[in-house]
């Protein structure tokens, strides 16, 4: 059974029809890709599995499981975590808070011992604060764990929106082009970083990004949105070859 | 950190109550006699109920002048110190705390009723007579022994002008009620009218109900007019009331008008104009009661508000009821200094006696003789019955008293 | 004005500063007449503050703008738009509630030539012949290639001496990056000066005559398009390898 | 001091707290006014009308306040969730309007009923007190543990994620945050507060009517937050105890009292537009007064 | 029983008076995404102002006791300069109370504080200046025109008839102002993306003035229309009408012209429909029905959808 499928999944807003009967399987374990231009539904497809949007017809399985009509926190404790395409980190907070915020799932405690500050109480506050400060490091941002999120470099900021997201330990973790604005040098570190954090958290990884180099080297499977409709899918080099994505997306001179 | 802050926040609030907690205890000196015998106002002198309290300013302002130019009390002038009550509880109550930490010897006010069940309770305590001078709810006196009020209850004055009606015109058949629900006042006045009416036979056709702070009534009118009265029975305050008649009138209604006591003011010319014509008011105040006291009244009046020619000359009767109530003071003032010298008296000690002479006392005031009963309800010798005679061009009139 | 040699816009030792922050630390550029210049960077870097100092949407710390060789720092958005600099922004920003006709018919909102203003419409129409198409269309229904010509266009009806693009790639298939660069390549070609703010190095520099590295607020290399295409550490760390 | 004015500056601050619950996880909402009017008419009806509570000294019996508090903590509580479930999915100023209505509502309604007292209310409150000074130090413990409460839960789980979902709830709610139960929560927590506090002023206002809880109420107490920052407890606290003796303190200068407020709470968020208590604001006070880090107030930072 | 015509003129009549105070909320909103909680007062000097442009004088408790123009305009005249006077008076409040937070980037929350503060001050500064004693325009300003108007057994004042009239013909001159002009599609920009304005050249600033300057002539002009009908009730005139007027707005969907006028109709006539019996429940019938509205239509009736971009 793929870890996650999405069939015949429509969404409409108004009169705009963003998803058209799309139809997809992530498995366990593989980085898969979401190409295409602005406004072919891409993000939408995210909000969709994450909660966010309610689709109009179809449905998202996890495990077997249909996912419609959860709420995007009951998502997410399902062990399906994102990043957002426009960066949403909790500004007023330091790093180490926004991390913090990330282990929210797994900090539960008694009330009552949180309001005497019961040893127990503070014992397990120190280990949270230790393993946010142990995810930080992972991403090189221990050393501004106390600055502000929105001081924070722009690179910076889009590490720490992915130390937050593996904060809660999922499963499935959705990228919303995490390369926007960086550099070729930082895109190939980035590269990297995915690799490693899908071999060290054993995640599956779904992704949405521009720069079609990073797409074909990263992924194992690939899938191209077209005004809401999936144009083609498969391995980095059939949707390189694809004729429909040459005509739709990538033009002849790729 | 925040903790440290948080304690020394604290720490600073516990000892302002341990400070606060020490006063009072200031009522046991002697009375501060050095700018005159201390006497205090509480108005609403902002807020919604602001032109009650500027009306009631100036009552106690000719009252003050008027005592002072006699003499004072045995020479010695009063201090007055009036304070904005606002028009809310809070306020009020801070104002009253405010004039009695002063060392007040007596309060006047506070302007409306609802406010005075808030305040009222503190100056009891505190034992500081009052006395007001326009709170017409009921229990207003049961608050305690200090607390007397000169504004009569609308219970006595209220049927008079049902009965005046039925006199003037016997074929009054059906009788339309509009009162504003929320106005302390107009709803316990209401309340004596719809009973007076019964009395008389003429249960209410319809009952309208308005706010304070309505301006259209053209819903309640058209409504009540749908009901074909004879008679229109209004318990309405002077903006909203003066409003209504206007509309009532121009949307067609030519029977007769009785208003309460809480129109009884000139400030209705300028609002219904013309249409003011012919209403009857019950008053607790007429301004043409032919006694000394109201002539001397309604001549100090004139002659403050000569500076302005557009003004009415002629007093509201707030502005007569907030000088009656400082010239109770006054007189009880100076009857108890004859008997034990001011001088000599603590603060405490000095409102308890001025409370004992207040309500002891029998007064010649604009509003005519009154007296007290024990409780502090007023007794007042007095009502009248008038009908509003506009001039041609509907912009100034008079309250011709009804015989 | 200091004479004929003077660049059309040049920068000297800019400086701007966000609250504590330091988006530009003395940035130095020049644009002459009826060049093509290109401004290459990260996210970050500085690039889109630069073209918001020029156009006046923020006030410099230090530093000086100058147009025609005289000095515009001060000057509020709307006369840096009357002195005939176009700012076109990130995003594209059109109006989404309005008509592609409407959000033309603004972008000429400090002209008072109807003819001429008739005549540009009629040019912008021509260079993307899709607008025309949907010129009654709410410009909110259009897809994201669409919405980035109807801002391109939208700058042209101010009748710009400069045209100041930011990111006019972003988010758009490569096929619809193509079809832009062309287009400006084209206005180019009829003698429009430019200043392009791009991520996608390649595509600019294929029609820029010149360009700029911005690195954490600095111009950390320059030179001519052909130059940076073959220069071999900037290709490794800036233009990538596609 | 006077102690009247002091505890009506407690009062106020209270009613900051309440406001500032909700705004904390981002909720503009102004029924704090409402849910004061039903603590102070529960107090009201049961003080006046239920001899079994008047007990036998000459003062009212505290043990009788506190469980007029219980009462109207029950009945605020229940009715919040009831309300929360409803009006929380509305935002920004929507919510707000919301909630206005709501109060307005009520207040029409209490005016309307007989046994409320209609335009008069009720009046003859007893007294648990025999001074002023007696209210201030019970509302000040009152104050000083709903203090205590506020700083334990933003120092806690449910405080973070109150934060987080102030400044994104979307990015709240993917973080496995319960975005409508938390709001809920803190809804509920403020009209506790608003209905709490509302039984003391019954008490100490000795009457109460439908007038106390209507739009001015809201806004002012929204001044409150807003003037005095809304970002840790200690902003509304110190927004409510001064806006509410502003007022008082003004009265010096006679006619112009309401002009020179007015002119404060204009000029206040030009000056301090988070508020005047900010976090940084903390901060600074802390290295000004070489305060040795307290760890525990830390929240455990290193 | 009432004729459904007589409920329909008399909720015409309060709901003109609601829409057109509405509008002004409106306009300032749309462009500012903003409540202007001073614009009761602003309504509340419109009427002022008229009552002393026809020539009349002020009372006796105020600062300006007994002042009187030495002039009296025809009412028909010196109602638009009322607005004129009233909207100089917006301007101000916006450049006090608006434009220092707009120019910081502030939290628009804090617009709705201090935009409270410059109503706080201006109904006080009248009081200071004029007292609280209400004044009224004379009852035969409209002339010869009769009081009420009968039609067909309904009847309605000839006051509220000028003023739906006159809310009428605001309510088009400004929708044909804002859909058809260049600068009322220059004030959608601004209200849409204040940036983009800019880089159009268009000056966010001038616009925004202009707003607040409409905003400001029609609360004058409507003060000075409800004086002629009611009189003015000393400074806390227009208070009443700003809560009214907030609801009146978000029924109909905040920074939505037509739906201010929407707004302001439905609440008049709902108002209109309570019984007499119930006219207790008048006010908790329109927020009741504002609170349903809500719930159903979270934007308001006319109001565009919010919707935060992922």
């Amino acid at each position: 059974m793929s870890l996650l499928q999405v069939e015949n999944l429509g969404v409409r807003f108004g009169g705009l029809q963003a998803l058209k009967s799309v139809d997809l399987e992530v498995q366990q374990g593989e980085i898969f890709g979401l190409l295409g231009p602005n406004g072919a539904g891409k993000t939408t497809l995210f909000n969709v599995i994450s909660g966010l949007t309610a689709a109009s017809s179809g449905s998202v399985r996890w495990r077997g499981a249909c996912l419609d009509g959860l709420s995007s926190h009951r998502i997410a404790r399902l062990g399906i975590a994102r990043t957002f395409q426009n960066l949403r980190l909790f500004s007023s907070m330091s790093c180490l808070e926004n991390v913090l915020v990330g282990l929210h799932q797994h900090g539960r405690q008694p009330s009552l011992a949180a309001l005497l500050q019961t040893h127990s109480f503070r014992r397990r506050e120190a280990q949270l604060h230790q393993q946010a400060l142990e995810l930080l490091a992972l991403f090189q941002l221990e050393a501004s764990s106390h600055q502000n999120a929105a001081s924070l470099s722009y690179g910076d900021r889009r590490r720490l929106e992915m130390a937050r997201a593996l904060a809660s330990r999922p499963q499935l973790l959705l990228l919303d082009e995490p390369a926007a604005g960086m550099n070729p040098a930082e895109k190939d570190e980035l590269q990297e970083l995915i690799r490693r954090i899908r071999n060290k958290f054993k995640l599956t990884v779904l992704i949405i990004e521009h720069h079609v180099p990073l797409m074909l080297g990263l992924c194992d499977r690939l899938a191209v949105l077209n005004f809401g409709q999936r144009i083609a899918l498969g391995s980095p080099e059939q949707v390189r070859r694809d004729p429909a994505v040459i005509e739709a997306y990538l033009g002849v001179g790729a | 950190m925040m903790r440290r802050l948080a304690s020394s926040l604290a720490a600073l609030l516990s000892a302002a109550v341990t400070l606060s907690s020490c006063r009072g205890s200031d009522d046991q000196v002697l009375v501060n006699l050095s700018k005159g015998i201390p006497v205090g106002a509480v108005l609403a002198l902002t807020g919604n109920a602001n032109v009650y309290g500027q009306d009631q300013k100036i009552g106690i302002e000719l009252a003050l002048a008027a005592l002072n130019g006699a003499g004072g009390v045995n020479g010695k002038p009063l201090a007055l110190s009036i304070e904005d009550g606002g028009s809310a509880e809070p306020s009020a109550n801070a104002a009253f705390t405010l004039q009695i930490n002063r060392g007040m010897l007596a309060l006047i006010g506070p302007t409306l009723s609802q406010q005075a069940f808030s305040a009222d309770p503190i100056a009891q305590r505190r034992g500081v007579p009052v006395v007001a001078p326009s709170n017409t709810a009921t229990g207003i006196p049961e608050i305690g022994n200090f607390i007397s009020r000169v504004s009569a209850q609308s219970s006595v004055i209220a049927p008079l002008s049902i009965s005046k009606a039925l006199q003037l015109n016997p074929s009054i058949r059906r009788a339309a009620v509009i009162y504003a629900q929320d106005d302390a006042y107009s709803t316990a006045e209401t309340v004596i009218f719809q009973q007076a009416l019964t009395a008389k036979g003429l249960k209410p056709v319809t009952v309208q109900r308005t706010q304070l702070n309505d301006q259209d009534f053209q819903s309640q009118i058209t409504a009540a007019l749908n009901q074909k009265p004879d008679l229109v029975v209004l318990s309405l305050q002077a903006m909203d009331g003066g409003n209504l008649i206007r509309q009532l009138r121009e949307l067609g209604y030519r029977g007769a008008i009785v208003v309460g006591n809480g129109m009884n003011t000139p400030n209705i010319y300028p609002i219904c104009q013309k249409y003011c014509d012919g209403i009857l008011i019950a008053q607790a105040y007429s301004p043409e009661l032919a006694t000394p006291a109201n002539q001397r009244f309604t001549a100090a009046f004139a002659a403050a508000q000569s500076r302005n020619p557009k003004v009415s000359p002629i007093p509201p009767q707030l502005t007569a009821q907030a000088y009656t109530a400082m010239q109770v003071i006054g007189e009880a003032l100076a009857r108890l200094d004859h008997k034990q010298p001011l001088k000599g008296l603590s603060v405490s000690q000095a409102r308890r006696a001025l409370m004992d002479e207040i309500l002891g006392g029998t007064y010649q005031t604009p509003l005519g003789e009154i007296r007290f009963t024990p409780e502090g309800e007023v007794i007042q010798k007095n009502f009248f019955v008038a009908q509003v005679l506009m001039n041609a061009g509907g912009e100034s009139g008079r309250f011709s008293l009804l015989p | 004005m200091n004479g004929p040699q003077a660049p059309l816009l040049e920068l000297r030792n800019l400086v701007v500063r966000y609250g504590s922050i330091t988006a530009l630390r003395g940035i130095n550029l020049s644009v002459q007449a009826g060049e093509l210049v290109t401004l290459l960077g990260a996210n970050g870097a500085g690039k889109s503050t630069t073209l918001r100092a020029i156009s006046g949407l923020i006030q410099p710390a230090g530093g000086e703008i100058l147009w025609h060789g005289g000095l515009i720092n001060r000057l509020r958005t709307e006369r840096t738009v009357k002195l005939g600099i176009s700012h076109c922004p990130e995003g594209r920003r059109v109006l989404s509630r309005q008509s592609v006709a409407d959000n033309l018919a603004l972008g000429a909102w400090l002209r008072r030539d109807k003819a001429a203003i008739a005549k540009d419409l009629e040019r912008c129409y021509a260079l993307f012949p899709r607008l025309a198409e949907r010129r009654n269309q709410l410009a909110g229904s259009l897809s994201g290639g669409e919405q980035q010509m109807l801002a391109i266009s939208r700058s042209l009806m101010a009748r710009p001496t400069l045209l100041m693009l930011d990111e006019p790639s972003l988010g758009l298939a490569p096929r619809l990056v193509a079809e832009v660069m062309a287009a400006l390549a084209q206005l180019h070609q009829d003698g429009l000066t430019m200043l392009l703010v791009e991520q996608n190095a390649q595509a600019a520099l294929t029609i820029a005559d010149r360009g700029l590295v911005l690195e954490a607020g600095s111009i950390s290399a320059g030179g001519s398009a052909e130059q940076l295409l073959t220069n071999g550490s900037l290709q490794a760390s800036y233009l990538g390898s596609t | 001091m006077d102690a009247g004015l002091l505890e009506q500056m407690l009062l106020g601050a209270l009613l900051g707290l309440s406001v500032y619950l909700p705004l904390r996880c981002g909720q503009l909402s102004l029924a704090t006014p409402g849910f004061f009017a039903i603590g102070g008419t529960v107090a009201a009806l049961l003080s006046t009308r239920e001899p079994a509570l008047a007990g036998s000294g000459s003062t009212y019996p505290i043990t009788s306040v506190l469980l007029e508090m219980a009462i109207a903590a029950m009945l605020t509580g229940v009715l919040a969730m009831g309300l929360g479930r409803v009006v929380l999915r509305l935002r920004g100023i929507y919510l707000a309007i919301a909630t206005i209505a709501l109060v307005e509502i009520l207040r029409v309604v209490t005016l309307n009923l007989e046994f409320t007292g209609g335009a008069l209310g009720i009046f003859g409150i007893p007294q648990p007190f025999d001074s002023a000074a007696g209210y201030a130090s019970f509302t000040l413990a009152l104050l000083a543990l709903i203090c205590w409460l506020c700083d334990r839960l933003e120092k806690t789980r449910p405080g973070r994620a109150m934060a987080a979902i102030r400044d994104d709830d979307l990015a709240a709610a993917s973080q496995g945050i319960n975005t409508a139960d938390t709001k809920l929560l803190a809804f509920v927590l403020s009209a506790l507060v608003a209905g709490i506090t509302g039984v003391v002023a019954a008490h100490f206002f000795n009457s109460w009517n439908a007038k106390l809880g209507n739009f001015d109420a809201s806004i002012t107490t929204l001044a409150f937050v807003v003037f005095g920052g809304s970002r840790t407890w200690l902003g509304p606290v110190f927004g409510g105890l001064l806006l509410t003796a502003l007022p008082e303190l003004l009265r010096p200068v006679g006619d112009l009292r309401l002009i020179v407020f007015g002119v404060v709470i204009l000029v206040g968020p030009l000056f301090f537009p988070q508020g005047v208590v900010t976090p940084e604001l903390l901060k600074t006070l802390k290295r000004r007064i070489r305060l040795p880090p307290t760890p525990t107030a830390q929240g455990g930072k290193p | 029983m009432e004729t459904l015509l007589q409920v329909l003129f008399n909720g015409l009549s309060v709901g003109a008076v609601y829409a057109l105070f509405a509008l002004g909320y409106t306009l300032v909103f749309s462009v500012l995404g903003v409540i202007n909680f001073a614009h009761g007062a602003i309504f509340t000097l419109g009427a002022y102002f008229t009552y002393l442009l026809i020539g009349g004088a002020v009372g006796a408790n105020g600062l300006l006791a007994g002042l009187q123009l030495p002039f009296a305009l025809p009412f028909w005249l010196a109602l638009p300069l009322a607005g004129v006077a009233a909207a100089a008076l917006a301007l101000m409040v916006e450049r006090i109370a608006f434009r220092p937070l707009r120019d910081r980037g502030s939290d628009p929350l804090l617009a709705l504080i201090t935009s409270l503060g410059a109503g706080v001050i201006l109904v006080n500064l009248i009081q200071l200046l004029v007292g609280a004693e209400s004044y009224s325009i004379p009852v035969g300003t409209l002339g010869s025109l009769p009081a009420a108007l009968s039609i067909a057994g309904a009847k309605v004042r000839s006051v509220q008839v000028i003023l739906l009239a006159i809310a009428g013909l605001l309510l088009a001159a400004l929708s044909l102002w804002i859909d058809g002009s260049r600068s009322g599609k220059a004030l959608q920009a601004v209200s849409e993306d204040p940036i983009t304005a800019q880089l159009l050249g268009i000056n966010s600033t001038r616009m925004i003035q202009i707003a607040f300057g409409i905003s400001g002539f029609l609360a004058g002009m409507t003060g000075g229309l409800v004086g002629l009908s009611v009189s003015i009730a000393g400074p806390y005139f227009g208070i009443g009408y700003g809560l009214k007027g907030l609801g009146v707005l978000v029924l109909g969907g905040l920074g939505s012209v037509p739906g201010a006028v929407l707004g302001g109709l439905i609440i008049g006539l709902a108002e209109a429909c309570v019984p007499a019996d119930l006219s207790g429940y008048k006010d908790a019938v329109s927020f009741g029905l504002l609170f349903l509205v809500l719930l159903i239509r979270p934007q308001g009736l006319l109001g565009r959808p919010q919707s935060s971009k992922v």
